[in-house]
């Protein structure tokens, strides 16, 4: 049931580790569209980022670009 | 040795060596850091000398004892089986003792120097500490505040030491009261209550809003409750605890009636407070927000970016492994490495009979943050293993975004779920969706399967649905 | 009702209600088919009445003994422990019995027929039931062979069910043998052996290769060699079983010396073999590998493509979790879902004292297959959970590719491991660097964080040498 690029309605989604790659190479994983399951950033999407074919200026009128701050701690 | 007027150096000064505190220490030294840190009391902190683990190191003997008394469907009969309290706090504090004595390893290891004292901040960038050999200055280049909580009391009910307790000294016992009224039912109150009833006690707990474990989702509470019912617990909810007489703790209950629960000891576990007294956090500069806690970022920094809080004293969750992970994030933001505290979930474990584990959102909180919510369920009754060890109550909950099938939380009733919580916690780390739990296989027989089940159970409705939508659309 | 002459027309036939067959019957009968499942004896198969629970719940039973009788310097103290072995075998008959009748439930609720009897396939499209009530013919589209293994024997020292048993037979003994000898240590014999040690036998373990569980870490090997001394098994490796006299089972043993073994019962446990015979699969055009299990594709699909075979007769790791992992993936390709046998690990489980679980590569196979090996370890001595429950034997080892950081392997021996063996699999499955395990917030006290650790170590060094380049770099 999982659909690429789908809308997460909260955090951005991404493994911890490709999370720890963002802050090293200072991308704001909010601003990045995920194409992995349920809409899961995967390291193929940073590194578009990075080479500027990815979606990571912000742009509010694009759903996939949640500006939310991270969820507060369960 | 006389110090009275040394004033020492330290690249990192941490003060508070609980668990936030000598995690911070071991992993900012390792990193290349030199690291002082600094213990009013005893290395391990809360922690280890008056929480998780004394209260687990007894937990689990009375739950030694409460097997045998329940084996006997299985043909396994003691003739007398007797628990000598004195022994039983002794075998405790040479737990504690070991692995305090196995920081103190680790500390030497790692090459920290540990102060023993009381630290203050007298400015930004300087400390005074107190200890036994005299005052102490120390200058700093940056400074972790780990000096944890202490338990919150009632204005009415004072601890005394005596007949009312606070979870430290009721972990200290050397023998189980006869009638113990517990105040406040979160987990604290709740695993000591069900210890000492297993010990022998008769036990009342007296909770002031509607829910055991507020919070936590209904269902779980459900089964506990229950069983609390078959432990021979006593359980008053919407009701206020009043003072203390010789007849017995007053109490108001749901009803409005008054009662005088009669009282060897009362535990107090209401909740507890930042330690932040006496600290100088004034004078170097840091805020607290407004409940006392110490306003930090996502990197555990205060306002002054060179001091950093971490552990129970920052807030969030009062959880150990909350602290010890805030702790490696402050080492490695001190060390120059783009740390954060990002994390998924902080998972919850609750050490009743059945244990009690989640991480992430629950039912009603998805739906709160408008997802469209699918639930799997499992029950522990139809579990061979839960069945095996002869515990049989306790559900999973695996909660889903029905549209994309993202996990949002797994919740865990059911004996040993403290260790299912794990898989829990990283499957929502890794984004995981149903399709990829329900894909993983889970050994059997285990207690772990339940959340195979569980989302099975989901990712079959998907594909009947998505079999259904294939079929409308020929 | 007499069916001499019935011919039945079904769109799946499933033959064997073991753990695969079942699975499959109601997972396919959930997506719609129309499912016969037949069965020549019980519901459940090996692993509900002869294998994976019954062993359990004796396995419970005895820990539950053993841990009162160590729990001394606790100060609990059991007067006289009795194990009425007779009731103990009642209480785990209605374990079974209850576990049983949920399968029933199960097929009921998804609308399987349930056919009593024996299966032969006499042709690609057709099979011949012998049952209590006579013979009845099958006609099917699809059909899943789950027929399962049977324990394989030695000829020297056949299975007579009173002095040589199998495993099925020693997990039905009313009373503990005086003297046990386990010819095989594989996980079977070891759970058994040390089952039957802690009820009170004197038990010899007699193992062909010069390693207890082949094929298993030797780190985690070695921690339950130390302990089987403890609890005074004596082990014999490369030693090789003879035949059975009055006097005891003669044995060769690693220096040459011919002993013989004093043995009330020998358990026989050298491995399993598959149960294809008189199933008709030659009729069937169905073909079997060089040791005689029935060959499959990731499909589940034998070489006739409507007939497929799961579990322990398609071969490969002979376990219940497989057998029903494979029965799902049948009946999701008999239902037309594009599913595979694409598994990135199995777990396995013993349930020894203490339990050794792993998933995924060990070190040697990582090197093997060419990796460049990270090893990162965590020693139970130090968990504070473990402290707690008294048990210490044991750690964890995270086996990763040195040059990404990916999982390849963990590695798991201590208290409650089986539990653990969940979220090694799915860190496996999603294909989880070091660096997700060690920022995943495991609950604190677990045994789980035995994980977490072993991770961290790992992140930590990669993180110090990271460092090192760009030092190195300037
Ligand atoms: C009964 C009980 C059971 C619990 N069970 C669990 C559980 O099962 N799981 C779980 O995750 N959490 C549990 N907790 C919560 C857990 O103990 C805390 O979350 C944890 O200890 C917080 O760690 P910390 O490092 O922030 O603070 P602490 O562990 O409280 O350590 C703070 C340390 O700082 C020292 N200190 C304070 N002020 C100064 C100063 N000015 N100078 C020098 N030193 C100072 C203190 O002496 C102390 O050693 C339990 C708590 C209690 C009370
Ligand atoms: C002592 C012991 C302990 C074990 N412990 C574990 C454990 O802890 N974990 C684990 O994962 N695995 C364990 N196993 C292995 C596990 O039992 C098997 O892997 C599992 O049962 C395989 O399932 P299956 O469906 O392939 O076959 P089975 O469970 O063997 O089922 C096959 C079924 O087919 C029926 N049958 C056979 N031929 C016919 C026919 N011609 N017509 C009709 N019916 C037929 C049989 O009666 C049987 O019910 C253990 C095994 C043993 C012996």
């Amino acid at each position: 049931p999982s659909v690429p690029g789908a809308v997460p309605a909260g955090r951005p989604i991404a493994t911890p580790a490709i999370r720890r790659r963002a802050r090293e190479m200072g991308i704001d994983l909010r601003q990045v569209r995920g194409t992995g399951p349920a809409g899961r950033i995967t390291a193929a999407d940073l590194e578009a980022v990075a080479a500027g074919r990815g979606v990571a200026a912000a742009a509010p009128a694009a759903p996939a670009l949640v500006a939310t701050a991270p969820e507060a701690p369960a | 040795m006389v110090m009275g007027s040394l004033r020492t150096r330290t690249e990192v000064l941490i003060i508070g060596g609980g668990t936030g505190g000598y995690i911070a220490a071991e992993h900012a030294a390792k990193l290349g850091k030199e690291v002082t840190l600094v213990e009013a009391d005893k290395l391990g902190g809360t922690c280890l000398h008056h929480g998780c683990i004394p209260s687990k190191a007894l937990i689990s003997s009375a739950d030694l004892v409460h097997r045998l008394r329940a084996a006997e469907d299985r043909g396994i009969v003691a003739a007398e089986i007797r628990v000598d309290g004195r022994k039983l706090q002794e075998w405790k504090q040479k737990v504690l003792n070991r692995l305090e004595s196995g920081i103190k390893t680790l500390m030497k290891g790692a090459d920290v120097n540990v102060v023993h004292g009381r630290a203050r901040l007298t400015g930004p960038r300087e400390a005074v500490v107190e200890g036994p050999d005299g005052v102490q200055t120390f200058t700093f280049e940056q400074c972790i505040v780990a000096t944890g909580s202490v338990a919150a009391g009632l204005p009415h009910l004072p601890f005394d030491g005596e007949r009312v307790l606070d979870a430290a000294a009721a972990l200290d016992l050397a023998e189980p009261p006869g009638r113990l009224v517990v105040v406040g039912g979160g987990y604290i109150g709740l695993e000591l209550g069900i210890l000492y009833r297993k010990l022998g006690s008769e036990v009342t707990v007296v909770e002031a809003t509607g829910q055991l474990l507020p919070g936590t989702d209904p269902d779980l509470v459900n089964v506990l409750m229950r069983k609390l019912r078959r432990l021979g617990v006593t359980v008053h909810r919407n009701a206020r605890a009043g003072t203390l007489t010789d007849a017995g703790l007053e109490v108001q209950l749901e009803d409005g009636r008054a009662e005088v629960l009669p009282a060897d000891k009362v535990l107090v576990a209401v909740g507890r407070r930042p330690n932040t007294e006496g600290l100088g956090l004034e004078a170097a500069g840091v805020a607290l927000d407004e409940r006392g806690f110490v306003r930090v970022d996502e990197q555990c920094r205060t306002r002054v970016p060179h001091i950093f809080a971490i552990g129970d004293v920052a807030g969030g969750p009062l959880l150990a492994h909350k602290a010890g992970h805030q702790g490696r994030v402050a080492a490695e933001v001190i060390a120059g490495r783009p740390s954060a505290c990002d994390w998924a979930a902080v998972p919850a474990v609750v050490f009743t009979d059945p244990e009690i584990a989640w991480a992430g959102l629950s039912e009603s909180e998805a739906r709160e943050r408008g997802y469209e919510v699918a639930v799997g369920k499992f029950l522990y009754t139809a579990s061979g293993r839960a069945l095996t060890l002869g515990e049989t109550d306790g559900l999973v909950k695996v909660v889903a975004d029905r549209n994309t099938g993202l996990v949002l939380g797994i919740h865990l009733c059911g004996p040993e779920v403290s260790e299912l919580a794990a898989e829990a916690t990283l499957a929502l780390e890794m984004g995981a969706v149903v399709e990829d739990l329900a894909s993983t296989i889970h050994p059997h027989p285990t207690l772990s399967e339940g959340i195979a089940e569980a989302s099975l159970a989901l990712a079959r409705e998907a594909m009947a649905a998505a079999a259904r939508e294939v079929a409308r659309a020929r």
